[in-house]
């Protein structure tokens, strides 16, 4: 199915609840697919729309966003404005498209190890079912 | 001057391609920054291949300058040299661009090798990307007869075709039908000659007669454009003619290779004035132009880069409106550089005049102290009759 | 109901006329409006305090030189004029206008807005080297057919904001007959019908809507669906997107023109964007050969990132870019879905909030869930 | 010309020098035009071009710029540079039939009072010779 085809999958997660459910996930030893390289962020609001536009134009095959679950904020509404830069990502790369498919946003709460886990390795076999991004050989960006 | 006859095999770029090739197998470079087509087929961009089978599609000889060479190398090595060693392949304007740049900081020449060839001049850009079909025989025919009109105002008139501040030259002028001329222009170059065993015994004096020739013709050529020019821009009235259809895109100054700045002084603060200094300055006048301070931006900013201008056409390229932006730069450049007995690019080891001074030049520039009107205790003539 | 001014002028004369009044009765202490710049060589906005210099004045030339709403911020960024100030701009310029003073960069305080039923304007390389006469004349015959202009911007041919939402004045150009004999002016609020006050001429209640009106926005609506359309088979994947806007050469004129983006530096040309020696040595290693300067298909995308939610439109950037990409084109409609999705109308109401400065708890409901 | 023009100039002069010569000559009760405004820089070396080519812009009739004598110089330097950048404004003014002569350079010590009043005063007779700068009425600039 995959031909050994290993994707780059990138995850800008929020300190406070998913980078904190994603080291729960490995003190409890679930299975976390090593495709996924995680990049920490503060806040899922910190998560600037032109890091993922990058992350993807650098090649990489899939984007995950976690934050806190609505409501949950550390910052009281960090992960609305989340919520709404993912619509404008999404719309763009929809309209453009450019497989809005291969990003993704999450709430996963510091305790949910086994969500994280779990729509981890879903979304890493999402990606490894459509095979590598077309960005990745592109010389002309 | 000695060098090395290089042979074609079909073409000359193809030859040149091989060149590269040949110097990326024996490692004489590890990387090379060249043009290459586009995949809409109607432009150029500057590539750094290190693959050999990517530099297939590549032309060293692009009938455009979309993005100028010093742009791209400064976007290289602006935040320090290249650890590989780079082989650049670039026009003669673009190179002496990239030692102006060089001299500001803004590139390093480090681990970067320049292989140039003689100029034919390249297309204006907007035409071109407008129609390529037409433009590529066009530019064919440039290369032949070394006169079109077709190319670039600035480059009809340009003398600096031949060899800048380049380790590589490939002479085309006065070269057989089916070769070119190859030589060292320094001694990395002859270093990578030696390598790729290519002998530097055939002499170039063929050649140099060639340049003096075209050389001379060109300037004769320039003094006419610029003695007409001068006519069509001189004074306030002309010159304000000439910029009347500006509408302060700044266009010019963004792709300028010398206008390096991130934040131009003219986008900066300093032109946020409060509402009242508009209104000020319209009553005075009756009316003020808006966006204001355009002949500023345009006197400002040759003040800023015209000694380092070397006229590569690349602001007319990119002018909306098609103001002759690089023919009434050249013309400016010419007489200022003059002052100084600069020639951007020339040396890597010239400093820029604005960064030296001698202490015995430009004595003229000060106006003799000869008449005296000083006088004690009442108030100045000239000062009562202004009452 | 609003007041229509008629003055039995022609349109251009009346509207000159009415900016004369203006100014000669110190109701405005100057007239921001498109001017001669130096005979006829060029068209330009120009502030105008004295009336003999209305002169010159073109009004309502079919030309945008540069984007209204970003000559007003220059303005009106360090605070606003202490007496009224009257700006004759076109219905995008207006809305560019209030996107910006959103995003802080300027202030309505003391400005008077008259502006048009906008039938269009010509690409600003028309006016270069073309006869302004011309180009006027021709302009004008099309008007008064109430047909979308050929030869305009596609950005004016696809419009469906040529009515303004919120000027004190509006001309009234789309589908009047006589042009050359009268000029209507609709009095759209207090302000309006203040400044007339004096202002000879035949008054009655008449409504701006009209089936002329309704007809051309059907008529642009369809000629956008069919260039939204055909956009959309061009900038289709990765290859799509190169093949637009490889041709760039990085100059970035169309953020420089655009209204919205109004950052002094631009992210796209400050220091953090800048690739260092290494991320190029990475980009090598991997594909072989890398694009220098790289980022020309980041640049595109974050910057519709940054302003396609406020993208009013207007056809700047598509006309000063040099290798002709049809970047206005790409803008509005990707900006079309993301103003969709928030239910956002930019330029329409001051106090409409922008998108990414609020948020609401119930909607998206089903993101992040799964 | 008309005996009424009274001409507009700009005198930029050095804070150490020329400012010192403006001090002695009111010491000694030396007049000179109103119409000539000084303005102090603290260095000829430091007046950027872009100010002189403003003030020729947007309003200035003449513009004199006084420096150190050479050698002078507080900084060492700034006079000679300032003498460079003087001789290119005027150079692409002369290049553009702008009226370079509007611009004078001169170099003015402290204790010449005497030298910067005379500066002053010729330089306003011969800018009243010239007339007005043309490029201050227009519009269009």
């Amino acid at each position: 199915m995959n031909n050994g085809f290993e994707p780059n999958i990138i995850g800008f997660l929020c300190n406070w609840c998913a980078y904190t459910g994603a080291d729960l996930a490995g003190v409890a030893r679930m299975k976390v697919p090593s495709s996924l390289r995680v990049i920490r962020v503060m806040c899922s609001g910190r998560i600037d729309p032109l890091f993922v536009i990058k992350a993807f134009l650098k090649g990489a095959d899939g984007v995950m966003m976690m934050g806190c679950h609505p409501g949950d904020c550390h910052y009281q509404k960090g992960n609305f404005s989340a919520r709404r830069r993912f619509m404008l990502l999404r719309t763009i790369l929809d309209n453009l498209a450019l497989e809005p498919e291969r990003l993704g946003l999450w709430w996963v709460s510091a305790s949910e190890g086994q969500r994280y886990s779990r729509v981890a390795e879903e979304f890493a076999n999402k990606i490894k079912n459509l095979g590598p991004s077309p960005v990745r050989g592109e010389i002309f960006l | 001057m000695k060098g090395s006859i290089l042979p074609f095999e079909k073409d000359l770029e193809k030859s040149i391609l091989a060149f590269l090739k040949t110097g990326l197998d024996k490692e004489c470079f590890e990387a090379v920054l060249i043009p290459h087509k586009i995949p809409s087929d109607d432009n150029y961009a500057y590539l750094l291949i290190k693959d050999k089978t990517l530099l297939q599609g590549a032309s060293p000889l692009p009938p455009v300058i979309p993005v100028q060479g010093a742009k791209a190398v400064s976007a290289l090595t602006r935040w320090g040299p290249s650890k590989k060693k780079i082989l650049a392949v670039m026009h003669p304007c673009e190179i002496r661009a990239t030692v102006e740049l060089s001299k500001l900081r803004q590139a390093s020449l480090d681990n970067l090798v320049f292989l140039s060839f003689d100029c034919p001049g390249v297309m204006p850009l907007s035409g071109y990307v407008k129609n390529p079909g037409e433009g590529d025989p066009a530019y064919q025919d440039a290369r032949q007869k070394w006169e079109s009109a077709k190319m670039r105002p600035v480059c009809q008139t340009c003398s600096e075709f031949g060899a800048p501040a380049s380790d590589l030259h490939i002479g085309l002028l006065g070269a057989e039908e089916g070769n070119a001329f190859l030589f060292p222009a320094s001694l990395e170059g002859k270093r990578i000659m030696d390598k790729l065993g290519l002998e530097t015994s055939a002499s170039s004096d063929g050649w140099e007669r060639e340049v003096e020739k075209l050389k001379k013709a060109r300037e004769e050529k320039r003094r006419g454009a610029h003695q007409s020019l001068q006519t069509r821009v001189e004074g306030p009235d002309k010159l304000l003619e000439t910029f009347s259809s500006c509408i302060n895109c700044h266009n010019c100054m963004r792709v300028c290779p010398v206008c390096y700045c991130r934040q131009c002084y003219f986008d900066s603060d300093a032109f946020k004035l409060p509402p009242e200094n508009f209104l000020a300055r319209a009553q005075k006048k009756g009316s003020l132009r808006l966006p204001a301070d355009t002949l500023l931006f345009h006197l400002g900013r040759m003040s800023h880069m015209i000694l380092s201008c070397v006229s590569c056409g690349t602001c007319e390229d990119a002018c909306p409106m098609g103001i002759p932006v690089a023919q009434v730069f050249s013309l400016v450049a010419e007489n200022a550089q003059r002052l100084f007995n600069y020639v951007p690019g020339r040396s890597k080891e010239e400093p820029l005049p604005a960064a030296v001074y001698r202490e015995e030049e430009l004595c003229e520039m000060e106006k003799p102290y000869l008449e005296t009107y000083a006088r004690t205790g009442e108030r100045d003539a000239s000062a009562s009759e202004n009452k | 109901m609003p007041q229509l001014l008629k003055i039995s002028k022609s349109v251009d004369e009346g509207t000159k006329a009415f900016l004369e009044f203006l100014l000669k009765e110190k109701k405005v202490c100057g007239v921001i409006t498109l001017r001669k710049i130096h005979g006829d060589q060029g068209i330009g906005y120009s502030l105008i305090t004295r009336p003999d210099d209305l002169e010159e004045a073109l009004p309502l030339f079919p030309l945008m030189p540069a984007n209204g709403g970003k000559i007003l911020s220059r303005l009106t960024l360090r605070g606003s004029p202490k007496e009224p100030v009257a700006a004759v701009m076109k219905p995008c310029e207006m809305r560019a206008f209030i996107e910006l003073i959103k995003r802080k960069q300027g202030s309505l305080d003391n400005f008077v807005f008259i502006s048009q039923t906008c039938p269009g304007v010509y690409p600003i390389e028309m006016s270069s080297g073309g006869d302004l006469e011309t180009l006027a004349s021709r302009y004008r015959e099309n008007i008064q057919l109430g047909e979308n202009i050929p030869e305009t911007r596609s950005a004016c041919r696809t419009c469906l904001h040529f009515t303004p939402p919120n000027a004190d004045i509006i001309v009234s150009l789309i589908a009047e007959k006589d042009l050359d004999k009268s000029c209507s002016l609709f009095l759209n609020s207090k302000k309006g019908e203040a400044l007339a006050d004096g202002m000879a001429g035949e008054r009655r209640e008449q409504t701006l809507d009209s089936p002329e009106l309704r007809l051309l926005h059907n008529k642009k609506k369809e000629e956008r669906k069919k260039l939204f359309d055909e956009m959309g088979t061009e900038m289709r994947g990765i290859e799509g997107l190169i093949r637009l806007f490889g041709k760039c050469i990085g100059c970035h004129g169309c953020s420089y023109v655009c209204p919205l983006c109004y950052c002094d530096l631009c992210f796209f040309d400050s220091k953090p964007n800048e690739s260092r020696p290494i991320s190029y040595q990475g980009d090598l290693e991997r594909k072989g050969a890398t694009r220098i300067p790289s980022g020309t298909i980041f640049y595109h995308l974050g910057r519709l990132a940054h302003m396609s939610v406020s993208c009013i439109g207007c056809g700047m950037c598509t006309d000063v870019c040099p290798v002709d990409i049809p970047v206005s084109t790409i803008f509005s409609r990707v900006g079309e879905s993301v103003q969709k999705i928030f239910d956002y109308r930019p330029g329409m109401d001051v106090e409409e909030v922008l998108p990414f400065a609020v948020y609401k708890e119930e909607e998206f409901q089903e993101i992040g869930e799964q | 010309m008309s005996r009424d023009f009274t001409p507009k100039i700009i005198y930029f002069m050095c804070g150490w020098c020329g400012t010192g010569g403006s001090e002695t000559a009111s010491a000694y009760h030396l007049c000179y035009p109103e119409n000539v405004l000084p303005f102090r820089v603290n260095c000829t070396g430091s007046l950027s071009s872009v100010h002189v080519l403003r003030a020729f812009i947007e309003g200035a009739d003449g513009v004199i710029i006084s420096g150190c004598h050479p050698g002078d110089c507080h900084y060492e330097d700034g006079n000679f540079r300032a003498r460079r950048r003087v001789a290119t404004v005027k150079s692409i003014l002369d290049s553009l039939g702008l009226g370079e002569e509007r611009i004078w350079f001169r170099y003015i010590a402290h204790g010449e009072g005497k030298r910067y009043v005379d500066t002053a005063a010729e330089f306003n007779d011969y800018i009243k010779k010239l007339g007005p700068n043309p490029l201050k009425e227009r519009n269009d600039t």
